[in-house]
């Protein structure tokens, strides 16, 4: 077990697959010499050359369109978009290519590439660069997503993405990223728990609340403020957006009756309304109250000086517990 | 606001795309075999033809004869309602014979949806060209079986894979080559300049092949671009080539000096072939709304078999017996294409789960479960998908 | 009253929009001489001249982008995007540019550009002509998304569309094209039901059918056949996805208590997921049963020969209010 | 697989950007003060900058002078904490500063996030310039008071709404133009190519202004392109001018060029204007990690305003009392910019939804009700946004 970030465990991470598989390739802009800006991909063009490790033309569609023609050849790309706000461009080779060649070609085509998108907000940064876009990719058939929220989590993730043979589209909480956790290098991916697999970690009766990447340190943050309150919250990250892994959100919510979903990305067709929906679908009687949502809101994410009003934090989060319980809110008295 | 009719001297000129050719007067078209048949030589082109011998002409005479009749074959399969939709090549035979065959079978081919000879020369299967037309799946043909991907509909986005399949075989060593097909229309779109800043940046081994047939759809190519589209590639730094599409040896050699550019590590190579849709854009177009009759026969006569027949004719090669044999071998792959397209499967109603993932996943199998049981409340499957109900 | 098809309605509102207003212009691949590829603007460039109909080079963000620029300048751009499964190279100039525009020049700069876009499946196309990516425009803030599905709603709506200052997306259910109607020329948009409101197409009272564009129709036959069988079906067209006119459905559910859902999209953060979350948010104690979800797969769209098999039709909407109802369905007997 | 040290003789070189520099010898470059700060002449330039006298010379300095000032005190803004992030411009004034003294107060300008010097020149009010930069908003000014949109950060994107604008333009039948700035690295974005594409189509009255700074953050331009930024212009039928971007009265020379282009209905104009990004790519960046010393300091010798400087002091006009004037007038613009910086009121908590939409929209205001109510249970809005939590 070492100490180390989130950003340096993805980095440890991304050397095992490149040390454990030659056709493992990364690309991307600015992640050569400068090591990514946020220093993700540090050191590893100096240790695998430039062959393995490309900077490349500032262009997404660019970047990803050509990742499908080495996946095509055999390789395993490992894509970086600097920031969320800019894979945009590349949504078409994303969406059309990415994600459909396997059906396309009758499965003689895989597309084992892995997606690495720094997203969400909390950082201070101008428009662009705090973004939440993951509803679009988890609707897209074709492609997983998957978000780690701990250090372990991180390195093991990367890992099983990389190695993968559907598409991975893999979202790093970038507000996270210096964030220090125990990480055991060592642990073999195909040992830990995979990545499709919804984790509880806050055991709790009460109700359930449903986080993932950024927002998971929040949510475990606020089951600790509800327990002082004698509330007791059972936590799930959700690590898999898609598919999520609604078996063990069902078996908590079973116990607790109550749900609460929390993301930074804007309420409408975000996450929780699919969290939401397939829970009452799975176990409408066992529910007593219907799923609350705390969620960022329907706006183009915010200039850094209101940001805070637009994520969910603490209290907006405690506030959407109370809503489940029934218990005195800032909506008591509405209509629910 | 300035109206039509009221013109704009200088500033609305660039509205009226139709009026006039495109200008440009950079690169001169190599041409090795006149409409009317006869061989020009060539100092720079014709060394890259000292193989091709009397045989090989033959040979690409039958490729473009046979290519025509299986293009005539499928669009009658359309009319017939045996396929949803075809797109014909018809007039673009040359340009698709005469690059393929400039191909070892290591090289590898990125297709739009029009290079249905190309994939014949390349010998898929003929049932699995129709494939995709007939609605029986979205890509015809395993890639790795004839070294040529799946069709592609997305405008330019191929140009990028093979870019990066390109990569890839520099990154192994090897001495192939990549290429990859796109139109006029295509160059407009935002993919295909990416793939050229993507392949002259790494010096892949990759032939950016365009067919510039004139047309995308309604728009003469003159929207796209007011030069030659060859000069194109001259600005992110690509040798290119402009070259008559409709002459199957110009075509021919002016690939094998790509392709030889690319195995000696010269990097990315531009050509323009300079062909004409001469059918509709696909079955379900109908050009008389926006081309004139006489562009067509214009173009007529330079069709790209005429003048291989001619100058076979002038080699004393046309024989009766030659012209028989082109024939019957027409008229054997026109009988196999179509016994292949109705002959073909139909899918199973639960294909329509199939290869989304190569791993088993929750939301999908779940959905394929529920359809399941949703089907066995029907005795016949077929009734479960009509959309006015059984019930 | 005159009767028309779909597309004949749209073409005489496009062309009612042209002669209102100088600043509206068309944009698009196509759309000139050829009048589109389902004829939908055929005519308006003879009678309207070529800077007022525009074919366009051959490249979505770029005809996005131009309109972003044409707006600026104070024109209205309304950009047809050929099929569905083509706006994704133009995502970017639409979620970060159209959408964002109004916001980030903290209102100074408006976007009334209308982004018309044929979309769903059933007629036979090969791929990527019979997409359904609603939910990808009406999970984006700052976007409106509408769909009319009855050529009078199609000749009104697109009109509020292209007077709207914010940018609207504009789906049009290619499949209903042919379909005929009655419709009302000289109908003034601004005293038609604005584009925003969902509509009760059919009374019911034992349950709530949710649907739009295509599948309006398939929804409404469906209605019919349940009333042989008893079942009395309320059928809400919603017109405007994003915002969705919830107060509407929710009276309509106060009312019976049972709702389903139907769209071409695959399941998976759909449209019908926010329907759910939302409705089960504003009255669950008046539902009866959870909401049921009847759509695509989260498959990419099929090819021809087995779309059937993809697309919700008129039996597997009323297995889907069987199951609302709890009357015996393909799922009986399984655990809900 | 192919590691570097292997090597691969041709094949490889692609990936070896960082060695050598960008080719292509088709545009000489022009240059019309040299860093020595001698004026040489040009018959093709020299008649465009005819009515620059002597004042306006001076004036051309100031303008250099105080931007630099502005980029100086941004900088330390930001490392006070009082600005969340600052592009310096250090190294481009030249390039901003000719080319926006070129335009009519009717031309439209589409900047990138780093013309800020542009903005100065055009008049935007100090403390909107650093707007965005304080997070205080997402878009500093309104773009009708000063005819120039907000800065755009994605990259290139603005190519296209310069393009647009200028349709408009040449709709309205107007003499006025458009002119877009994007660096080396916009070139390989599909939209600025786009862009291009439409602009030569239509012919629109639009400048590309490109700053080859050669750099993309980390990235030498030769990463994006191994000729000349230039030859991408004339690829599309763009008419391209290649100039020395360091040197103020060759940059607003060609502009002038393109911009009377522009008015005449000639179309759309690319000029390369070659410079270098002296500071680091943002006050969050760290050159040192990927750039040698050695190239700073031949740039330094090349700088933009010590020619100016030498040019005006051949010409006897660079007197005490102009210098104290000029440093005057820079130390007032810090000092406005500083207060201006630091009196900015905060924004209110309900301005997260505010100007989404120009209508109301049912979802967005239920939740603003909402996150009203939730705000009123709290007496401080403040305590409402804290991430651990006011309970
Ligand atoms: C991204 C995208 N936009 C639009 C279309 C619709 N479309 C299909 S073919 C075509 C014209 C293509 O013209 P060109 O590139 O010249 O090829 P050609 O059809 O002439 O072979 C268009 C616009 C598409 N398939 N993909
Ligand atoms: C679409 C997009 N991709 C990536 C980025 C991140 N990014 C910001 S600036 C920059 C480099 C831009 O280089 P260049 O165009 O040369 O302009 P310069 O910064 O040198 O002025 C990058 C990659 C972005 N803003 N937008
Ligand atoms: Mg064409
Ligand atoms: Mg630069």
């Amino acid at each position: 077990m070492t100490q180390m970030t989130f950003a340096r465990a993805i980095n440890s991470g991304l050397r095992r697959s490149l040390d454990n598989d030659p056709k493992v390739v990364l690309m991307g802009e600015d992640i050569g010499a400068l090591g990514g800006v946020f220093r993700v991909t540090d050191g590893l063009q100096k240790d695998f050359g430039k062959h393995r490790v490309v900077d490349t033309p500032l262009a997404e569609s660019g970047i990803v369109g050509t990742a499908v023609g080495l996946a095509y050849r055999g390789y395993r790309p490992v894509v970086e978009i600097q920031f969320d706000g800019f894979v945009y461009p590349a949504f078409d080779q994303i969406v059309s290519q990415v994600a459909k060649m396997h059906y396309r070609s009758r499965g003689t085509v895989k597309m084992p590439i892995t997606i690495r998108i720094p997203f969400g907000g909390g950082i201070g940064s101008p428009e662009h660069h705090s973004e939440s876009p993951e509803a679009y990719f988890a609707h897209t058939a074709g492609l997983r997503v998957v978000t780690p929220a701990s250090p372990q989590d991180a390195h093991t993730m990367i890992q099983q993405a990389i190695s993968c043979d559907d598409p991975v589209v893999f979202f790093e909480p970038k507000r996270r990223y210096h964030d220090k956790g125990e990480v055991d290098e060592s642990l073999d991916p195909n040992s830990a728990p995979p990545m499709g697999r919804a984790s509880v970690v806050t055991d709790g009766s009460d109700v359930t609340l449903v986080a993932y990447g950024p927002l998971v340190k929040t949510a475990r943050d606020a089951a600790t403020a509800a327990a002082d309150e004698g509330v007791s919250v059972e936590v799930i990250d959700l690590r898999s957006l898609a598919p999520v892994d609604f078996a063990t959100v069902e078996a908590s919510v079973r116990k607790t009756g109550r749900l609460v979903i929390t993301h930074e990305a804007g309420q409408s067709n975000g996450l929780g309304a699919e969290v939401a929906a397939s829970i009452t679908e799975r176990c409408f009687y066992h529910l007593e109250a219907a799923p609350v949502r705390v969620t960022g809101f329907d706006v183009p994410y915010p200039y850094s000086k209101v940001e805070m009003h637009h994520l969910p934090n603490l209290d907006r989060i405690l506030d959407g517990v109370d809503r489940a319980l029934g218990r005195p809110n800032s909506l008591s008295g509405l209509e629910g | 606001m300035v109206t039509d009719d009221a013109g704009q001297g200088g500033t609305a000129a660039g509205r009226d795309n139709k009026t006039g050719h495109q200008g440009g007067a950079g690169h001169s078209m190599v041409q090795l075999i006149t409409p009317a048949g006869e061989r020009v030589s060539h100092p720079e082109y014709d060394p890259w033809l000292k193989d091709v011998s009397d045989e090989q002409l033959c040979s690409l005479y039958e490729d473009l004869v046979v290519i025509r009749r299986i293009d005539k074959e499928a669009t009658a399969l359309q009319r017939q309602g045996e396929l949803g939709l075809w797109p014909p090549l018809l007039g673009q035979e040359a340009s698709q014979v005469g690059s393929v065959r400039a191909l070892r079978d290591d090289d590898f081919i990125f297709p739009s949806y029009r290079e249905n000879g190309v994939a014949y020369c390349r010998g898929v299967d003929l049932a699995d060209i129709l494939r995709v037309w007939r609605g029986a799946a979205s890509g015809g043909w395993d890639p790795y079986t004839v070294n040529m991907a799946i069709p592609q509909i997305v405008i330019g986005a191929q140009t990028l894979h093979a870019t990066g399949y390109a990569m890839g075989i520099q990154n192994d060593g090897a001495d192939s080559a990549a290429i990859v097909y796109f139109g006029d229309g295509a160059t407009s779109e935002g993919d295909v300049n990416e793939a050229m800043v993507f392949a002259a940046s790494f010096q892949v081994p990759l032939v950016f092949f365009c067919q510039n047939n004139h047309w995308a759809i309604s728009e003469p190519v003159r929207v796209q671009s007011h030069t030659q589209l060859v000069d194109r590639g001259t600005g992110f730094g690509i040798p290119s080539m402009r070259v008559d599409g409709n002459d199957v040896l110009a075509v021919m050699a002016a690939t094998r000096v790509a392709l030889d550019r690319a195995r000696r590590g010269g990097g990315p190579t531009f050509i323009e072939a300079v062909t004409y849709r001469m059918g509709p854009h696909t079955t379900a177009d109908d050009p008389t709304r926006y081309r004139d009759a006489n562009e067509l026969e214009d173009w007529a006569a330079k069709d790209p078999i005429g003048r291989v027949h001619a100058l076979l004719d002038r080699k004393g090669l046309f024989t009766e017996e030659f012209e028989t044999g082109v024939r019957t071998k027409a008229d054997a792959v026109a009988r196999e294409l179509r016994a292949g397209c109705i002959g073909m499967p139909d899918p199973e109603p639960l294909d329509v789960f199939k290869h989304v993932y190569s791993t088993p996943n929750s939301w999908l199998d779940r959905q394929q479960d529920h359809y399941s049981r949703y089907l066995a409340t029907f005795g016949d499957p077929e009734v479960a998908t009509q959309e006015e109900g059984a019930r």
